[in-house]
């Protein structure tokens, strides 16, 4: 035994894989004293009350056309001004809100599901199912997001499923591997050993005692993605093969303003501003947590 | 003439649960040739002091007191002169030979870089040097093993690889931090005695870091024992092991499993000290042993002891010695 | 080393077929009559069968499959139905825009990754480094597309530097093209160096906190020292993986980032081809883009056995 | 010291057990190497004994434990505990028998789940193999932390709040939850401090005593196996080099690995 359990960040076992943390009273406090999930948190129910909210109430119809308020500028009225058609841009970029969070719910969900349930199959299997899995992981990756939304898109024609299909399907390996990745780490732990000793099968064992540890960094990876198919949504629609009006949707907006940019910058400003301003709030979110949930987790994009 | 000084060495670290003192008012010398042992369980602070010696404590520690080596004050240093001494003067030999050695580099590279830093060398001259090195410590067929990387050699041939690392610029310190817990016992046998031929050989003044008594015993003319941060027991080898004063040296060398080959413990039970080794941010006030200790008293708990000094080589920092030794004597064994 | 180059290298081989396999079984299933589209849907259909004979659209589809692969192979692409020219004239002059855009941006954000991640980790939880990850998140956080809009903005129509886009085609000499591919490169460049300089700075933390790290500053060497020598070369093992990784990012940004400088590139010829249903278009670019992704994949791989003696051995 | 032996049965008796791991090819035109972890070992445990198997790293001695306790099936050879053949056996049929034999691993930190409350760690065999009601569980887990001198308070914390020590009777507190005759203990001190080591040595002893246990004691320190073990196998490369009563081979060590070995143990200087 050497002085390896000593404090001090240099020197201290960050190999050793002990537990240091994870009481709850210290979870409370790290999270309160977490700079940027705090920031993270409230940039990111910012979006989901404005998308709650929208449900309910926006300050015009957003879909309602008005040609002789045409782009007006910011006033009492609209506090963001209108666009080329007269339509309140405050009122689309909140309903815009409801479809970026159910993009990244729907896509997500996708990934997660699908993803998590190969890698820890893959984990527990191991051998040539493992290697299967992997390989058809690594081959997916080889089509980017974009690219297999072209496909999907031009073989079943545009719109918003199609486009979050894609997404959903390109985050699959990337759960895969992760899942994989941290339940390998786990099963070559000597509790999973226990476990096997007690006589417990693949299956319970996965339940029990792998899920559980490697939850914290499914669910970091998740705030991550989230933020990476709001994006990858923002930018099909842009291109015009993700939603379709007449739903509001930020990249939309950005690609039918875009001849207009030289005669009114700001609306080409709000939407921008809004999906970084959502992106960045998941992507400090999803930091947080990993520091908060789980401070030894090495994760990987 | 002395080598090495400490004296009164305090190292503390701030950490997330608080400010751990890990070693506390450590004083000694060496002189050339000299050897030392620190021996002491898990957190009793005897890496941080060599960490100390060498001026690699992480960013987060907090030093007092003096270390000089050959007179000259290392606490003040900067880190260019650190530098000039780490590797030249002082060297280190480290744990684990398996992730100690830069996984991305041939040996014979990284054996010749310490060269090529302190002294003026030709490629030819520091390759020739290498390959005696590598005789030296024991590796066959220097020429072909030096462009070899660490994971094409065995565990022994690792850490003898390090030792080649520590002596390139032929030391006058070397500082050994459990140099053989990561390997076999049959080769650890084999790299305590070159240990021992080598500071002969060099002359070099040696501070061994062990948990293992047996370690200690076979290679170091002097042991301090060191029990939460603080040094309880001091003493030649031979005073230490048959005639210990302190209540925590006395227990922690009859607790340990011992092959006699003569009689049979078996199936008897060996004496224990009850309790943990102590957190080092919530240290007893007084004693660090107190709390573990069963001639503990109020004054033990709240004030701490002052060595007291038994003969020219023994100190010992115990209100209790007295009674300890009593019990060593009439003890279980 | 032997082995594992065959081995990576039949893996390469076997994602290319099933890349190949999938994209052209994919776009069988198109809905929309090549012919058709071709001919516009007034055509009398002897005139829609002539042609579909002409096209070959009448054999079975292995067969087409074969013929294609066969024929991509060789490099001889087939004609686009819209434009009536070779779809390798196309690419030629297509790709002449794309792979120096992507290259710009990989050497931009290598550079932006390197400096900014290695200059964080190196100044752990100072200033600096809460700067830099600071900015860095934000880059992160950014659509490039938007990014893009924004730098028109600023060089293009308030600074006036740059043009708002378009591409004068490399006959008007290099510098005017290349002029018109740096604000893009900007916009691909800052995104995908952010996601690098994090990834390069973590990776460098984790490796100074190695036990050969600390045998190096044991022998003397100085911080620097110890970073250049033991610490980077290992740190890049990881970060390499990850640029290769990052390389279909870029590439997919590329489609998007062509689409707001309105330049003639690869991205804008597969959005307008697939408007078009020009399958033999689609199909070549598909299968164009997703090798050059495994072939960048690849070629880190091998870059990853020239950095880590680990994998080059046969005893390993 | 030999104690008199309850009765003649075994608990444990292998019979030219053998795994052979096939190592990842290096090379397409060549048979794949395979490497023989454990390559004929024979042996047995009466119920009550302790053996004791020293050897160094890579000698095999893991691999057997795991063999032993089913989690690998062996290349060839038979495995008997308390006399039934546990090769033979589907899962199903092992399940029942898993409770009379346990294992105790070497690290503290790694074989506990981090996610777990210490009952539920303790609870796991028995969750795992029989279907007793909560409220006996419950019993039988606050029993067997007795049985370590663990505190009922203790049940509802987490590994992390308890030190190495404590954390490894933690550990033999799971084995012992099923009462099983023989318990698997594989480097179950190595990790620990001497202080602390000798006190879970002591409780290992305790519980023999206690419920006549049996013990495959797995260790690379010999005096700890010289201590604590009636008999001793010393392995090497995959085979038994010696096998025997302890004093005998502590005293006259036969095979020439087994000289080297002791040789290479450090005399502890101790008082006369």
């Amino acid at each position: 035994m050497s002085d390896k359990r000593l404090p001090g960040n240099t020197l201290a076992s960050h190999k050793a894989g002990r537990t240091v943390a994870s009481a709850p009273a210290s979870i409370w406090r790290r999270t309160l004293e977490h700079r940027s999930f705090l920031a993270g948190s409230i940039l990111t129910s910012l979006l989901a009350g404005m998308a709650l909210l929208s449900l309910f109430w926006t300050p015009h119809n957003p879909t309602r056309i008005n040609i002789r308020q045409r782009l007006a500028s910011p006033s009492l009225e609209h506090w963001l001004g209108t666009d080329q058609f007269g339509r309140d841009i405050l009122s689309i970029i909140m309903t815009g809100a409801q479809n970026s969070i159910m993009v990244g719910v729907v896509a997500v969900g996708i990934g997660l599901l699908f993803g998590v349930m190969l890698g820890l199959i893959a984990a527990s299997a191991k051998g040539w199912v493992e290697e299967l899995i992997m390989r058809v992981c690594d081959f997916m990756y080889a089509f980017p997001v974009i690219l297999l939304a072209i496909m999907l898109v031009a073989t079943l024609g545009s719109g918003a499923i199609n486009a979050i299909l894609a997404i959903g399907i390109f985050a699959i390996p990337t759960f895969a591997r992760l899942a994989r990745a941290s339940a390998n780490a786990i099963w070559s732990r000597e509790f999973v050993l226990a476990a096997q000793a007690a006589g417990k099968s693949a299956i319970r064992i996965t339940w029990e005692h792998i899920l559980p540890n490697i939850v914290s960094v499914i669910v970091v990876q998740a705030t991550v993605e989230f933020a990476l198919a709001v994006l990858a949504e923002a930018a099909l629609s842009y291109l015009g093969i993700g939603s379709q009006p007449p739903t509001p949707s930020w990249g939309r907006m950005l690609s039918e303003v875009q001849t207009l940019v030289f005669l009114n910058p700001w609306l080409a400003v709000y939407p921008g501003a809004a999906i970084a301003m959502t992106v960045l709030g998941l992507n400090l979110l999803g930091d947080g947590l990993r520091d908060v949930l789980d401070p030894r987790l090495v994760y990987k994009r | 003439m002395t080598l090495l000084t400490v004296d009164d060495l305090s190292v503390s670290l701030d950490t997330a649960q608080g400010r751990a003192q890990a070693v506390r008012d450590l004083s000694f010398d060496l002189g050339p040739g000299d050897t030392l042992g620190i021996v002491g369980e898990s957190g009793c602070g005897k890496t941080m002091s060599a960490l100390a010696i060498l001026g690699l404590l992480p960013d987060n520690a907090v030093t007092t007191g003096a270390i000089r080596l050959n007179d000259r004050d290392l606490l003040n240093c900067t880190e260019a002169e650190w530098c000039d001494i780490r590797g030249n003067q002082i060297a280190m030999i480290f744990q684990e030979p398996m992730t100690s050695l830069n996984p991305v580099h041939p040996i014979g590279r990284q054996i010749m870089e310490g060269m090529f830093l302190h002294r003026a060398l030709s490629k030819a001259q520091a390759l020739e040097e290498t390959i005696r090195l590598l005789e030296t410590v024991g590796i066959q067929n220097a020429a072909e093993r030096l462009k070899h990387y660490p994971h094409q050699l065995s565990g022994g041939q690792r850490q003898r690889v390090m030792i080649a690392i520590a002596l390139a610029n032929q030391p006058r310190l070397l500082i050994a931090d459990e140099p053989t817990t990561a390997v076999d016992v049959t080769i650890q046998k084999q790299i305590l005695g070159l240990i021992n031929k080598l500071i002969d050989e060099f002359d070099m003044g040696l501070v061994l870091i062990s948990h293992d008594l047996g370690v200690i015993a076979k290679l170091v003319e002097r042991v301090i024992v060191m029990y939460g941060g603080v040094a309880v027991e001091t003493g030649s080898v031979e005073t230490i092991f048959s005639d210990p004063a302190h209540p925590y040296t006395c227990g922690l060398l009859s607790a340990i499993p011992r092959i006699d080959r003569s009689t049979h413990s078996r199936h008897k039970r060996l004496p224990t000290i009850p309790g943990v080794v102590p957190d080092l941010v919530d240290m007893p006030a007084g004693c660090t042993f107190s709390d573990r200790c069963s001639l503990a008293t109020d004054t033990c708990r709240t004030v701490p002891p002052v060595p007291v000094v038994l003969s020219s080589h023994h100190q010992v920092a115990c209100y209790h010695l007295d009674r300890a030794r009593a019990q060593w004597q009439t003890g279980p064994r | 080393m032997k082995f594992f180059l065959i081995k990576r290298l039949s893996t390469f081989a076997a994602t290319l077929f099933a890349a190949t396999l999938l994209t052209f079984f994919a776009l069988e299933i198109l809905p929309g009559d090549p012919a058709l589209v071709i001919l516009g849907v007034d055509a009398p259909d002897s005139a829609v069968a002539a042609l579909r004979e002409q096209l070959g659209l009448n054999r079975p589809v292995t067969e087409r499959y074969i013929d294609w692969i066969s024929h991509f192979l060789r490099g001889e692409l087939g004609v686009s139905y819209t434009y009536s020219v070779p779809v390798s004239e196309l690419l030629r002059e297509r790709l002449a825009i794309t792979i120096p855009l992507a290259l710009m941006a990989m050497a931009l954000s290598v550079v932006i990754a390197f400096s900014l991640g290695i200059y964080a980790a190196t100044h752990h939880n100072r200033h600096g480094d809460v700067l830099v990850m600071g900015v860095s998140q934000l880059g992160i956080s950014i659509p490039n597309f938007w990014l893009a809009l924004m730098l028109i903005l600023l060089f293009a129509v308030n600074l006036g530097w740059f043009a708002s886009g378009g591409f004068p085609g490399w006959y008007a000499g290099w510098w005017p093209a290349l002029k018109a591919l740096i604000l893009p490169a900007i916009a691909l460049a800052t995104v995908q160096g952010a996601i690098l300089a994090r990834f390069t700075r973590s990776a460098t933390l984790e490796t100074m906190r190695e036990d050969y790290v600390r045998t190096a500053r044991a022998k003397g060497l100085n911080r620097r020292q110890t970073l250049w020598r033991h610490v980077l070369r290992n740190a890049m093992i990881s970060v390499v993986t990850v640029m290769g990784l990052q390389f279909a990012n870029l590439l997919a940004g590329t489609i998007v980032v062509e689409s707001v400088f309105a330049l003639p590139g690869i991205g804008r010829l597969i959005l307008q081809s697939i408007a078009n249903r020009d399958v033999v278009v689609v199909r070549d670019i598909v299968t164009l883009l997703v090798a050059m992704v495994v072939i960048i994949n690849l070629v880190v791989d091998l870059l990853y056995a020239l950095i880590d003696p680990r994998l080059r051995s046969s005893d390993v | 010291m030999n104690r008199p032996e309850s009765n003649n049965t075994l608990a444990l008796e292998v019979i030219d057990l053998c795994k052979t791991y096939v190592l990842p090819r290096d090379n397409l035109f060549r048979p794949a190497r395979s490497v023989k972890a454990v390559a004929g070992v024979s042996f047995q445990i009466k119920a009550g004994q302790s053996l004791g198997l020293v050897g160094e790293s890579g000698c095999g001695k893991s691999t057997l434990a795991r063999l032993i306790m089913g989690l690998e099936i062996p290349t060839s050879g038979t495995v008997r505990i308390s006399g039934s053949d546990i090769g033979r056996l589907s899962r199903k049929e092992l399940q029942p028998l898993r409770r009379k034999f346990q294992i105790v691993f070497q690290d503290p930190f790694g074989s506990l789940d981090p996610r777990q409350t210490v009952s539920q760690i303790v609870a796991e065999p028995l969750e795992a193999l029989e279907t007793a009601p909560r409220t006996q569980i419950r019993t039988r887990v606050i029993a067997a932390l007795d049985d370590v001198g663990l505190k009922n308070s203790d049940a509802a914390k987490y590994p992390h709040e308890f030190s190495g020590g404590q954390r490894q009777r933690i550990a033999i507190a799971r084995a012992l939850v099923t009462r099983p005759g023989l318990i698997i203990a594989d480097e179950p001190v190595s990790a620990l401090d001497v202080s602390v080591q000798a006190q879970i040595l002591n409780l290992l002893q305790d519980l023999r005593d206690e419920y006549a246990l049996t013990y495959l004691l797995i260790s690379h320190n010999l005096a700890v196996v010289e201590h604590f073990c009636d008999n001793v196998a010393v392995m090497h490369n995959g085979i038994f080099v010696e096998y025997g009563l302890t004093s005998q081979i502590f005293q006259k060590p036969s095979h020439s690995y087994t000289k080297t070995l002791l040789d290479a143990v450090l005399p502890t200087p101790s008082h006369s």
